[in-house]
């Protein structure tokens, strides 16, 4: 496999939300506005692309039987390193991430990569496969993060989407935004056609 | 240092030996013993679970090859020959090739050439059909038409023409796996060997009646004249309740019984074009 | 490749290296941020005391206080310029809330007026009773320069001088009976 | 003779009921609740529940033939069921625009998305109406005075449901009594004077209907009758305990959605459960869910998410109560 | 009562999976079956409980002490990984039966996050250790109740004709984002 | 309030045209065609070769194992073929075809009008003289009455119960016996209560035939221990299991045999041959069928000799309409069509019935609703919808779990479903898949 579509696979072909279906629980959790999701999706991506890397570099000194708790340690260090990270120099979305970054230690994606990747291959190719994984989390959280906000709150990143001018486009068209998109149901149902529309231009 | 780096740093190593300790103890009293080039051949093997080998699954064949004495009893007819030798690598072995094959639907009598004598309504499906009567032509051993062999098979290789209203088998996706022999109600699909180039010769019949009612019943029928027993030069073919039968391991594709046929039973797939047609039925089969 | 066999020796040295240099590590990390962390801490409470207060320029989070009431706690935090008091914001609350309990911050010009009112927390329901934020109607914008001692905190239905949100009356009866706390306990015990 | 025999397996005779026939009744059986928010609610009514009924037609076929890729089933009359119960769960003064979103997801989510009729867990319009009440909880819970509003459409004079004024009042304080005098009479409630949703105020016209579904063999007595007979039990164990804090069982009957809810919603052949006892432990739970909803929840009213709670709960119910056998007692012995 | 308040709030108001996303891997990977979601449901009860006493008592008689408050994360996962493991050997070593029906699914349960999103929460919202247990196992409860229920719809839409782009991933996701619109109703039963 | 089975059941419209027409005697066709296997079980030897003369009752095939049943000729003549001829089961299967000459019968038979009363037969006797007459369960089931009425050891039966409800639309035949050859059926009856040796029969008739109700009570006061009751109309109370709870409210259990709660059904038309057999000294060679469609013009009953083709018998009743699409071999909901009409009139045939093109054809399916109506109607409390739903996606397995097997394929559930479902014709699908499972599991 060439290094570009080590990189790029994680993207679409096996983009980890859309088509392995992993790591459902932020998705759906954080995506309550774009900036939200984005914001999860690139510390998951921090601690996806340092964790590979430091995973493939240690991976043949770690006995077999402790390979899981030792994953799991270097993987909760890089985790505890974004949460107090965040929390130093990003509070705001530090908070209405809240619970989430802790759990991004068992968000599957993680080690999921890890063992199924980093530690069967060089440190490089590794870099990359978190790199394009964290890159295809983050696509997709942004986007759904967008999707939800748009629909429940006429905005996208906090801007309105909703132009003032003819004062009749938001009177009689887009008078309110259907709030339900940034509530809990709200983001099963932006996800399932999603994955669905998804579903349709792979084939 | 500071003391607080110094406590986390006792504080985890601790429970990192803790945990070395309990997972060390773990690993030594349990393990589980499983032949693993089960997992190897397994992972060969095609994974449509389709149970054309004769076993539940792919997962089944797999411990059946590794456990069995002699491999060459077994076969998987998804995966072929190619699958076969990797299998037999994995354990070090090599397999015979086999013949590949084909599944072959023994029947011809589209409605233009067997009429429909009643209507048939009810729910699509073929078992339904045979528990009711023998069928909506004068044919009681005939193809249905309603398409029992399209639905079990596993790699959409199967088909009912729209015009036929005959089975087709798509030959590039045919496994052989065998679910549509098994499904047929009437026995009309044979797996048959698929020959050189895809060259093969049959009974498209498997009407056992004599001459007359066949006849009555299908244009197409095998009326049990014998005629191309007699013509067979290599000995391939039997004559049994009227009805003659092509031994494909016997046939050297000499083609002439297809010549002698009267009513056109016979038929050849994937031979060039003669000069002088027998019929247009056979045409129809080869033009899928 | 070789793999490292996964005999005990092994198995434990390589755990505590691992957690030995993760837990160092994190060490470091956290000592660096402990500082920035206290001070994002603080930056938060002088924001939420800003929106609701005019200009100031001491750490009213340093001298804050707090008075038990009606089951809850309330906190005053006293701002100044240059040493004069520019007001003080109480942060108080109701469990009257259509979903529970609402958090307010309260900014009290010295004479008693308030000056703004920020949401600190709440679960009222989205597109009903959230319309307490200020950012989401202009339902806050009412109280802006009103002294308790004459508007009356309770809404138009029951008496008072509020304009309840639309189908929204017990999150705006909320509202008020927090406002009505602070300022309560504001002159009891408050303008030191 | 001369065209060919017919084989079929048998039997040969059918009953000649048919999709289209038990939709007809259906909605037949609503036309006196129409009648009714026709003379209360007038022009809004008419407006929104034709509009509601048009554009649930117009996705299922837009759906249908351009998304799925299927013939269209429009004529099955499912979907102007679907359309007239989510217009009957609606107040009439509704914008337009909610009322399109509201039947768009109706169709297009709860219907169309898990296959269509008789595939979807939950009820259609049940589904969109609770959506809808989340998505604009103030349009859906503005409800239009009988009668005043009746040439009005948006601009309609609004006031709370006896649900509503019961629950706020509740809320502050006060008991019943004091509340009383803000509620109209039982008989009136009955009768259907009281702002609330199109087509559920009249509890009279809708147990007209109910007759009618019950001489038509549409539906059977279970479901609406475990649902009445548990919110009318466990409400008057609560009204006789404290009745200056519970409102008495017939109010909690003769308000709301339970009448519609329970009659018409409730009793949706695909989203309840087959057999007769599963149908009374569906009714059970969908009046205790109510009843809790309302009592101490914080919406006013609670039918609509009972409803659709319990219908989750159909599969299991379906698969752990089952019909009994013929000649259950001895097991089978080849 | 205030277990009652806490119980209710769990499972019905705040259902983890329905309204607080945890444990969302499972709650679709586990629901084609009844038999198979109820085994994960009795499963991740049991490890839930034992996982939040656990860390529990971690929390407030090791990290607080010692004023490293910001190792949670690391000391709680470790632990669920490890507890998840020793439960696996005991139980086949003491209860084969009981392990048959809860024993495959405990390796799934490392990576769930309700487990360790549920230890990290009853730490924040400062409860004591037996409110602590209460919520934990309604929690757990709440999981399973949103498990089979969706297990159920989805056995039952295993026979209709969900369309092809829907099947799978997506209509669970649909079916749950219903179910957690309908269980909305619940709100403000407990403040 | 009538008595009547307590779940399930529908109720068709009845369609009785021929309820006052007097049986005929149908004139002797030309030829006859008699198929060796009429009943369950294994087919009989045919003991007659071709070109041999046989009379009128003659054997000339012999019960071949213990659930087969003897098959006479039906008229006197020539052997004129013995080979496979299509008959109502759809398939070609031997039968013996024999040229009518004359009508010269079997000297044994006793062919006087007048009634023999007086029953001097024990009960092995009784059994004998019906195994040897070859008579089968004239209902349309078609099981060997001789085995049926051997009781296993261990079982005894309490009460012998007579079927006259006839409860398919259309039929009129067991109706007209019933009226006609009342003291028959009634000696008939005693004979089967002493080869059972029971006290007590019960004759049950749906409350649409009440003449014939009025007209046995009256007469069964003369035999003691015989009674009989009205039910209400509702079909298939005809059902074994239905007539059983019906009239003395006992359930067969699920995969047992009435004889397992002391009960032995016998259907009228049964009755009157075993008293033709044992009394008369007559093997079965003839019965009444019915002849009846919407526009068929002469809708009868005829006395019907074994192997006359069903051509025969429309042609008597005034010749086929021009619309018709479908024939009958039976009642509406449970008979069979036919694909051709000159197949044989055989033991089981009790009616034959003409449909017109318009009804001929199912209306096109629509999707399951759920609106739950088949699981009202089905009267062994299976859940069809569930079932077809498993049967076409081939879970076999859990069919069998479902309880698939006690499904009598009644047709009610597909009488029933709005959406013209065939779940009667998935249900018997997922039967004979779920017997195969079953008997590879014994092998």
């Amino acid at each position: 496999m060439s290094k570009v579509a080590q990189l790029t696979k994680g993207i679409l072909r096996e983009n980890p939300i859309f088509v392995l279906v992993l790591g459902m629980c932020p998705t759906l959790a954080t995506t309550s506005s774009a900036f939200n999701g984005m914001g999860m999706g690139l510390a998951t991506t921090f601690v996806l692309l340092s964790s590979n890397v430091v995973i493939s570099a240690i991976a043949r000194f770690i006995p077999d039987k402790v390979r899981i708790p030792s994953y799991i340690v270097v993987i909760a260090t890089f985790v505890t390193i974004v949460d107090l990270v965040m929390q130093a120099y990003a509070t705001k979305l530090y908070e209405s991430l809240g619970i989430f970054i802790p759990l991004i230690v068992v968000n599957c994606i993680v080690l999921g990569r890890a063992e199924a990747f980093a530690n069967k291959n060089t440190i490089f190719d590794s870099l990359l496969d978190g790199l394009g994984m964290g890159i295809g989390f983050t696509f997709a959280l942004t986007l759904l993060g967008s999707v939800r906000e748009m629909l429940g709150n006429f905005s996208i990143f906090g801007l309105p989407i909703i132009p003032k001018e003819p004062f009749w486009l938001k009177e009689v068209f887009f008078h309110d935004p259907i709030l339900v998109f940034v509530l809990a149901p709200g983001a099963f149902i932006a996800l399932a056609y999603l994955i669905a529309i998804f579903n349709r231009f792979k084939k | 240092m500071n003391s607080i780096i110094i406590t986390a740093v006792l504080v985890l190593s601790l429970l990192g030996v803790a945990l070395a300790i309990v997972l060390y103890l773990v690993a030594q009293k349990f393990k589980v013993i499983e032949d693993p080039r089960i997992d190897l051949v397994e992972a060969v093997l095609p994974g449509a679970n389709c149970g054309g080998c004769g076993y539940p699954g792919c997962r089944g064949f797999a411990e059946a090859f590794v456990k069995t004495d002699d491999i060459g009893s077994l076969f998987c007819p998804v995966g072929g020959n190619d699958t076969m030798a990797k299998a037999a690598e994995v354990l070090g072995q090599t397999v015979e090739a086999k013949d590949p094959m084909i599944a072959v639907v023994r029947c011809s009598g589209s409605p233009e050439l067997r009429k429909r004598v009643v209507e048939y309504d009810g729910a699509s499906s073929c078992k339904l059909a045979t528990a009711l009567y023998s069928g909506d032509t004068g044919c009681q051993y005939g193809c249905l038409g309603l398409g029992d062999c399209v639905a079990v098979c596993k790699f959409d290789a199967i088909h009912i023409d729209p015009v036929t209203l005959l089975p087709v088998v798509d030959e590039e996706k045919c496994t052989a796996c065998g679910a549509c022999v098994k499904a047929c109600p009437k026995f009309i699909i044979e797996l048959r060997k698929k020959g050189p180039k895809g060259k093969r010769i049959f009974v498209s019949c498997i009407n056992k009646d004599k001459g007359g009612p066949a006849r009555k019943a299908c244009q197409v029928a095998c009326i049990g004249c014998g005629k191309c027993v007699k013509v067979c030069p290599h000995d391939a073919i039997t004559l049994e309740n009227n009805l003659a039968y092509i031994d494909y391991n016997k046939c050297k594709l000499c083609r002439k019984c297809v010549e002698e046929c009267p009513t056109g039973a016979i038929l050849e797939i994937n031979f060039p074009p003669r000069k002088q047609k027998v019929e247009g039925q056979a045409m129809n089969v080869e033009s899928n | 490749m070789a793999k490292v066999e996964s005999n005990f020796k092994n198995m434990t040295a390589t755990l505590l290296v691992i957690t030995l240099v993760a837990s160092a590590a994190l060490g470091l990390v956290y000592q660096s941020t402990m500082e920035p962390i206290d001070l994002a801490q603080q930056a938060k409470i002088n924001n939420a005391i800003k929106a609701v207060l005019p200009e100031f320029d001491n750490q009213p989070g340093n001298e804050a206080y707090s008075v038990a009431v009606d089951g809850g706690e309330l906190t005053f935090y006293l701002a100044t310029k240059d040493g004069q008091p520019v007001g003080t914001a109480v942060k108080t609350f109701s469990n009257n809330g259509f979903a529970g309990l609402i958090e307010l911050m309260v900014g009290f010009l010295p004479d008693g007026t308030i000056n703004k009112v920020a949401v600190i927390s709440h679960k009222e329901t989205p597109g009903l009773g959230d319309k307490i934020e200020p950012q989401k109607s202009e339902f806050s914008v009412q109280f802006e320069g009103k002294s308790p001692e004459n508007f009356k905190l309770l809404v138009k239905k029951d008496g008072g001088d509020v304009d309840a949100i639309t189908a929204s009356t017990i999150t705006s009866r909320a509202y008020c009976d927090a406002l009505a706390r602070a300022y309560n306990e504001l002159k009891k015990g408050g303008k030191q | 003779m001369d065209s060919k025999l017919v084989v079929s397996p048998s039997p040969h005779v059918h009953s000649g009921e048919s999709t289209r026939r038990l939709m007809f009744n259906v909605v037949l059986a609503l036309m006196p609740a129409f009648a009714v928010s026709l003379y209360y609610f007038g022009i809004g009514a008419l407006f929104v529940t034709l509009l509601s009924i048009l554009s649930c037609v117009l996705f299922e076929y837009l759906i249908q033939k351009f998304i799925l890729k299927v013939q269209p089933t429009i004529t099955d009359g499912s979907a102007i069921v679907t359309g007239l119960l989510f217009a009957f769960n609606v107040p009439s003064n509704l914008p337009w625009y909610i009322v399109v979103t509201g039947s768009l997801f109706a169709i297009g989510v709860a219907k169309m998305s898990f296959g269509g009729l008789g595939s979807n867990p939950f009820n259609p319009a049940l589904a969109a109406r609770v959506f809808m009440l989340i998505s604009f909880p103030v349009q859906m819970t503005s409800w239009p005075l009988p009668i005043e509003s009746r040439l009005k459409y948006i601009d309609a004079v609004t006031g709370p449901t006896p649900l509503a004024i019961l629950k706020e009042g509740l809320k502050k304080g006060d008991t019943i009594s004091q509340i009383a005098d803000q509620i109209p009479s039982h008989l009136q409630l009955f009768m259907g004077v009281m702002g609330g949703s199109l087509g559920e105020i009249s509890a009279l016209a809708l147990l007209i209907g109910f007759a009618w579904l019950l001489y038509k063999k549409v539906i059977t007595w279970r479901i609406p009758i475990s649902i009445f007979a548990t919110i009318f039990v466990f409400t008057g164990i609560l009204w006789l305990i404290n009745p200056e804090q519970n409102a008495d069982p017939i109010f909690h009957l003769v308000t709301g959605g339970v009448m519609i809810g329970a009659i018409y919603m409730a009793t949706d052949y695909v989203t309840s459960p087959m057999h007769p006892k599963g149908m009374l432990i569906f009714g059970l739970g969908i009046g205790l869910l109510t009843v809790i909803i309302r009592v101490w929840g914080a919406y006013p009213e609670g039918v609509s998410f009972a409803i659709l709670i319990m219908n989750a709960f159909v599969p299991l119910i379906n698969r752990y109560v089952k019909p009994k056998r013929f000649g259950e007692e001895v097991k089978r012995n080849g | 009562m205030e277990y009652l308040i806490i119980i209710i709030a769990a499972i019905f108001v705040n259902n983890v999976v329905l309204a607080q996303f945890l444990g969302i891997c499972p709650f679709l990977g586990v629901s084609s079956k009844i038999s198979t979601s109820a085994g994960m449901s009795g499963a991740v009860t049991f490890v839930m409980v034992l996982a939040t006493i656990v860390t529990f008592l971690l929390q407030h008689y090791v990290l607080n002490p010692l004023g490293i408050g910001y190792m949670q994360t690391i000391v709680f996962i470790l632990v669920i990984a490890s507890l998840v493991q020793m439960v696996e050997i005991i139980l086949k070593k003491l209860s084969p039966v009981l392990y048959q029906a809860l024993g495959i699914f405990l390796p799934l349960i490392t990576t769930n996050c309700a487990v360790l999103g549920v230890a990290i929460l009853v730490i924040k919202k400062n409860f004591n250790l037996v409110e602590g247990v209460v919520y934990a196992a309604a929690s757990a409860i709440g999981f399973g109740l949103a498990l089979v229920v969706l297990a159920g719809i989805r056995e039952h839409l295993d026979l209709a004709n969900v369309p092809k782009g829907m099947k799978g991933a997506p209509i669970a996701l649909l079916t749950a984002g219903i179910l957690a619109l309908a269980f909305m109703g619940f709100a403000g039963i407990v403040k | 309030m009538l008595k009547t089975f307590a779940k399930g059941g529908v109720h068709p419209p009845e369609n009785k045209f021929s309820a006052n027409r007097p049986i005929e005697v149908l004139s002797l066709p030309a030829k006859v065609t008699i198929p060796v296997s009429q009943h369950i079980g294994a087919p009989a030897t045919i003991v007659v070769s071709k070109g041999d003369k046989v009379k009128v009752g003659q054997l000339i095939a012999q019960g071949a194992g213990f659930v087969s049943a003897n098959i006479h000729s039906s008229v006197s003549g020539t052997v004129e073929s013995i080979e496979p001829v299509l008959d109502s089961s759809g398939y070609k299967r031997p039968a013996i075809t024999i040229a009518v000459e004359g009508d010269e019968w079997e000297p044994t038979i006793d062919r006087s009008p007048e009634l023999k009363r007086h029953i001097d037969a024990d009960a092995q006797t009784i059994i004998k003289k019906i195994a040897e007459a070859g008579i089968v369960g004239l209902g349309g089931a078609t099981f060997p009455s001789h085995v049926k009425l051997s009781v296993p050891a261990g079982k005894k039966a309490d009460v012998l119960i007579i079927n006259g409800v006839e409860c398919e639309p259309y039929l009129t035949s067991d109706h007209r016996l019933m009226l006609e050859k009342g003291h028959e059926l009634m000696v008939g009856i005693q004979l089967l209560m002493r080869a059972l040796n029971v006290d007590k029969a019960l004759v049950g008739i749906e409350n649409n035939k009440p003449d014939a109700i009025k007209y046995l009570s009256e007469i069964a006061k003369e035999y003691p221990g015989i009674t009989a009751h009205a039910l209400k109309v509702k079909y298939p109370q005809g059902g074994e299991k239905q007539l059983i709870k019906a009239l003395i409210n006992r359930e067969v259990p699920s995969g047992g045999l009435p004889i397992d709660i002391g009960a032995v059904v016998h259907n009228v038309g049964t009755a009157y041959a075993v008293y033709e057999a044992v009394q008369k000294n007559k093997p079965l060679f003839e019965r009444v069928v019915t002849v009846t469609g919407k526009n068929l013009p002469k809708p009868s009953n005829f006395l019907v000799r074994i192997g006359t083709p069903v051509s025969e018998l429309i042609a008597a009743a005034g010749g086929l309409p021009d619309d018709t699409a479908k024939v009958v071999n039976g009642g509406p909901m449970m008979g069979k069509a036919v694909t051709d009409i000159t197949v044989p009139v055989t033991k089981g045939t009790s009616g034959i019935i003409v449909f017109p093109a318009a009804e001929s054809k199912r209306k096109a399916e629509s999707v399951c609703i759920r609106c739950a109506k088949c699981v009202s109607a089905c009267p062994m409390g299976l859940e069809p919808y569930l079932l077809i739903r498993m049967s076409q996606r081939m879970m076999f397995d859990k069919m069998e779990h479902e309880r698939v097997l006690d499904c009598m394929e009644c047709g009610s559930c597909s009488f029933e479903c709005p959406a013209n479902l065939p779940l009667l014709d998935y249900i018997r699908l997922g039967k004979t898949e779920v017997n195969k499972i079953i008997r590879a599991r014994k092998n």
